[in-house]
């Protein structure tokens, strides 16, 4: 997967956050402040614009600056937990030209640490990790089941989407819904359903 | 929705530019969204930064000038600021005398002032940090997100203001930061629900009869639902999870907040029977405020904050202030 | 009807009490529904006493104190004070100087204070009287009441309070106060309506796309019922109103109020847009005052008030004021 | 027409408009500030009150009583008015102990031109004025013709009722609704409605 792979998955996310952009909202609206949609569809739209003004030669470049610039336009919860999710994926990269399945899932890995540190959250806390985490596995084990590309990006999808609907009878214990208590359960979370777009994005790009 | 904006997208900016027009005393960074004090920095002086999602106003950038913050930074709409905004804040107001970071426990606040504080600690400016949790609704444990920052901000940005205007070190003004919102505490009620510019509709849905308990800031639900009361009900209420936390006792200062919708004239109402319940309870109401300070958009209902004076904090909060929307003694 | 209240009949007295805890620097007689500066009457001093129905505040209590009001008399909702309320506060605050009653320009409170300063002027007390008539929706014919007093109401309470604060006579601060009225104009725009307690429904129905303008304080309909739109387009019909009847030029003090349920960051928009507008007609923006001043309950919108200074009122304006809800210079 | 009867009107007045209270306030809501009926219900209960406190021994002494309460309780326009209304009266009764039809014609003109005097009202101008106004004509009328009391009292209240009914088509050029312009066409003055159940409770004590 080269750099033009990678910026595909950026304009495919772009893409389907500005086609959720409400959908997301709406989620964080029942158990949250009804901004997360907003959130990303203005972060992901800044990336695309600072893609094509920047041009980055290779995907960590690429990725790194996707991350910088989800950091400096999104704010919230969302917006240092995905930078850093971008940003540490772009740093294992490092300056290769181009990265394959294994690599990538490396990569995802770096991620999930990145959000982890960050935000504390553990699986079941009812939060993005309950999507992430699950595709970092399914991706790990495709790869040591040798899948081929299109598959293994399809398994980590299913597995994201799967892990955001899990989250809808948890009760959370991190971030804005987590004030709710006992209310927040029955409600699937924003941020979960945004990752599993995340992820799905890249099976989209994959087959470009 | 209803609102007088000119777009969704330029809430904030919109409002920036009417924030610049009416305080000159003000420096506004409209494209950054970063208000200074117009004399910022102030050379020896401790620099005070604030900042949060739009939607709260009179907070923050209504509490810049003399005697309290120094910048402010003003995220989207219940948003809260992204790290460039407030390392442009933070190295702005740094005098040689280091920069205190007034934080609201939320997830999103504490991850981006992290963000700029690591950042600009790289640039050498020295950064505290004071985290404000006053809001007793949420329970302070592993299995949430830790007390929200609510009310309490404003006592914080007001006593560590006085205090930093007396030329005192970084580690003092941070030490007072956190004492008062130690001795502080919160509730918030919900008559209505809040709407959000970009979501275009309420955030949640309250029947004609029916009240939120324990809200935020941010219009996201609270903990339970009950019926319409009485205002005096509905205080007392709000005043036992208060006093249950942190039993009233003593010189207190108290806050009656209006969350955006609901007027002055029930405020007082409410402000009526906290006087009550105080005396009830055998503490002194010392100090009070009574108004629209830290709001949420449009919605409809009122929050408590209580703080346990000490003398120094008394003499810290009677120290002359000249912001936007506090101002006394000059 | 969702309302802070503990019952409909008892919301003036309830917040009343409210204010007598909220403001030490107040003596409130609850029972009589009069609020006085605690250290009224001032010998030598003019007094001023303004008053009229509840459901505007802060307007009037909270422009009671040093440099503004002696006394303010608040009636029941949207009904104008009883003359004996007028008597007591009239009586109360007369320190030998005479009295001025600052009147806004509505039949009920017009007959009331003319009973009050008859009965007044009976007991000895020299009473002089300012009509506030400022809002440029209503024609002044002979086929209306005239116009009504609205925003310019805080304008001629802070600068001929300020005039009588330094013992100016009866003559000159009622010269000053007509001269404040005469170049003061103001125009509203509601977008809902309002709900009087003692209604207990919203007293018009907006649709959603819908405003009205050219509304009062009292929840009155407008002229005209328009489309909502962009903040800048209402800003402009409210400004063309008001520059229509009295062009705006040179130094200019501007309110822009909001009527209770609108949030202070869409207040902010709306200033942007005044300021635009004053610097397209070429007048100078050169004092201003952003919030809610006179509202009118929970209703949403806001009204614009403009009063073209001279020297005189711009140091009146500016001098020291010490009130609940305006402050500055001590 | 002695004291008792006089009792008798302000205990009609005081249940009538508590009854329409609602209907006051809904009429004053569409052309003014939605208080009318609780204006004029808490000034009749305190009137009666004040009745019940003073037992007044005249009718003109029940009736200045009952002006100075209004006065005193209802602020608004009503209260200065109706309260010079009924202070009029009452003077012009002196202190006879009983008064006839013709007197009280000749103090229902002067409650109207206490009104005129103090609001400056024409009739036609969509007030009070417009109810009041028939229904001292139609009352000195009536005396002329000789009618009994009943029917008198009778007459007196049609017009009354006429003439508030009548104000509807008007457009306001007095008071709160002239604001409205041509808007407060199509409603029916609350002033001139509670006038005119003012005037019928007159025949409602006559015929208790
Ligand atoms: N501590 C955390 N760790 C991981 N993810 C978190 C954490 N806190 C919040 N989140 C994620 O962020 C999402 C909310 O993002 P967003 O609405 O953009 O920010 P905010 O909550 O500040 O309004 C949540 O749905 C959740 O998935
Ligand atoms: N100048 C006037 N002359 C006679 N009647 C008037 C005048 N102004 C108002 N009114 C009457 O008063 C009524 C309104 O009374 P009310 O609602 O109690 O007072 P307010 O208008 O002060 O709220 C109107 O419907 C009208 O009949
Ligand atoms: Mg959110
Ligand atoms: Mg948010
Ligand atoms: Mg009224
Ligand atoms: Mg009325």
């Amino acid at each position: 997967m080269n750099t033009q792979f990678f910026a595909a998955w950026i304009e495919e996310i772009a893409a389907v956050v500005s086609a959720q952009r409400d959908h997301l909202t709406q989620l964080d609206a029942a158990i949250g402040d009804a901004d997360h949609g907003a959130n990303l569809d203005r972060g992901f739209a800044a990336a695309r614009e600072a893609l094509a003004a920047a041009s980055p030669a290779t995907p960590g470049a690429l990725l790194v600056l996707v991350g910088s610039t989800l950091i400096r336009k999104v704010g919230g919860a969302s917006g240092p937990l995905y930078g850093t999710a971008f940003r540490e994926m772009g740093k294992q990269f490092g300056d290769r030209p181009e990265v394959d399945l294994a690599e990538l899932g490396t990569a995802l890995d770096a991620a999930l640490a990145g959000v982890r540190r960050l935000g504390a959250a553990a699986e079941g806390d009812k939060t993005m990790v309950d999507a992430l985490a699950p595709a970092a596995r399914a991706l790990a084990q495709a790869v040591r089941d040798g899948l081929a590309a299109g598959e293994a990006l399809g398994a980590a999808a299913a597995a994201a989407e799967e892990g955001a609907k899990a989250t809808v009878p948890l009760q959370a214990r991190k971030g804005r819904a987590s004030y709710l208590g006992p209310r927040s359960v029955g409600h699937e979370d924003p941020g979960a359903a945004s990752s599993a777009l995340i992820i799905g994005a890249l099976k989209a790009a994959g087959s470009r | 929705m209803k609102k007088l904006i000119n777009s969704v997208d330029t809430v904030v900016t919109d409002a920036l530019r009417g924030l610049a027009a009416a305080h000159p005393s003000l420096r506004v960074n409209v494209a950054d969204k970063v208000v200074f004090r117009a004399d910022a920095p102030r050379p020896g002086k401790v620099g005070l930064v604030s900042g949060g999602g739009s939607g709260h106003e009179p907070l923050h950038a209504g509490f810049v000038g003399y005697g309290m913050l120094d910048a402010a930074c003003p995220g989207e709409v219940f948003t809260s600021p992204v790290p460039d905004q407030l390392i442009e804040a933070t190295n702005g107001v740094d005098g040689g005398a280091g920069v205190l970071h007034i934080v609201k426990n939320y997830t999103g606040d504490v991850l981006n002032f992290q963000m700029a504080a690591e950042l600009s600690g790289d640039e050498g400016v020295e950064v505290a940090t004071v985290l404000v949790n006053d809001d007793v609704a949420v329970q302070d444990s592993l299995y949430t997100a830790g007390r929200r920052g609510t009310g309490a901000t404003l006592f914080v940005e007001k006593i560590a203001g006085a205090l930093a205007e007396t030329g005192a070190p970084l580690a003092d003004v941070a030490r007072v930061a956190r004492e008062v919102n130690d001795r502080s505490r919160s509730f918030g009620v919900a008559l209505s629900s809040v709407t959000v510019p970009a979501a275009g509709k309420p955030t949640f849905e309250l029947g004609e009869g029916e009240i939120e308990l324990g809200i935020g800031i941010h219009g996201e639900p609270g903990r339970t639902r009950a019926p319409l009361r009485e205002a005096r009900e509905i205080v007392r209420t709000a005043m036992d999870a208060v006093n249950d936390d942190l039993p009233l006792s003593g010189d207190t200062l108290v806050l009656v907040n209006g969350m955006g919708g609901t007027p002055l004239l029930e405020l007082y109402i409410v402000f009526a029977e906290v006087a009550a319940y105080l005396e009830e309870k055998g503490a002194t109401l010392s100090r009070r405020l009574v108004g629209n300070y830290v709001t949420s958009l449009d919605m409809q209902g009122f929050s408590v904050t209580t703080c346990s004076l000490t003398d120094e904090l008394t003499r810290l909060w009677d120290a002359p202030v000249e912001t936007p929307a506090l101002r006394w003694g000059r």
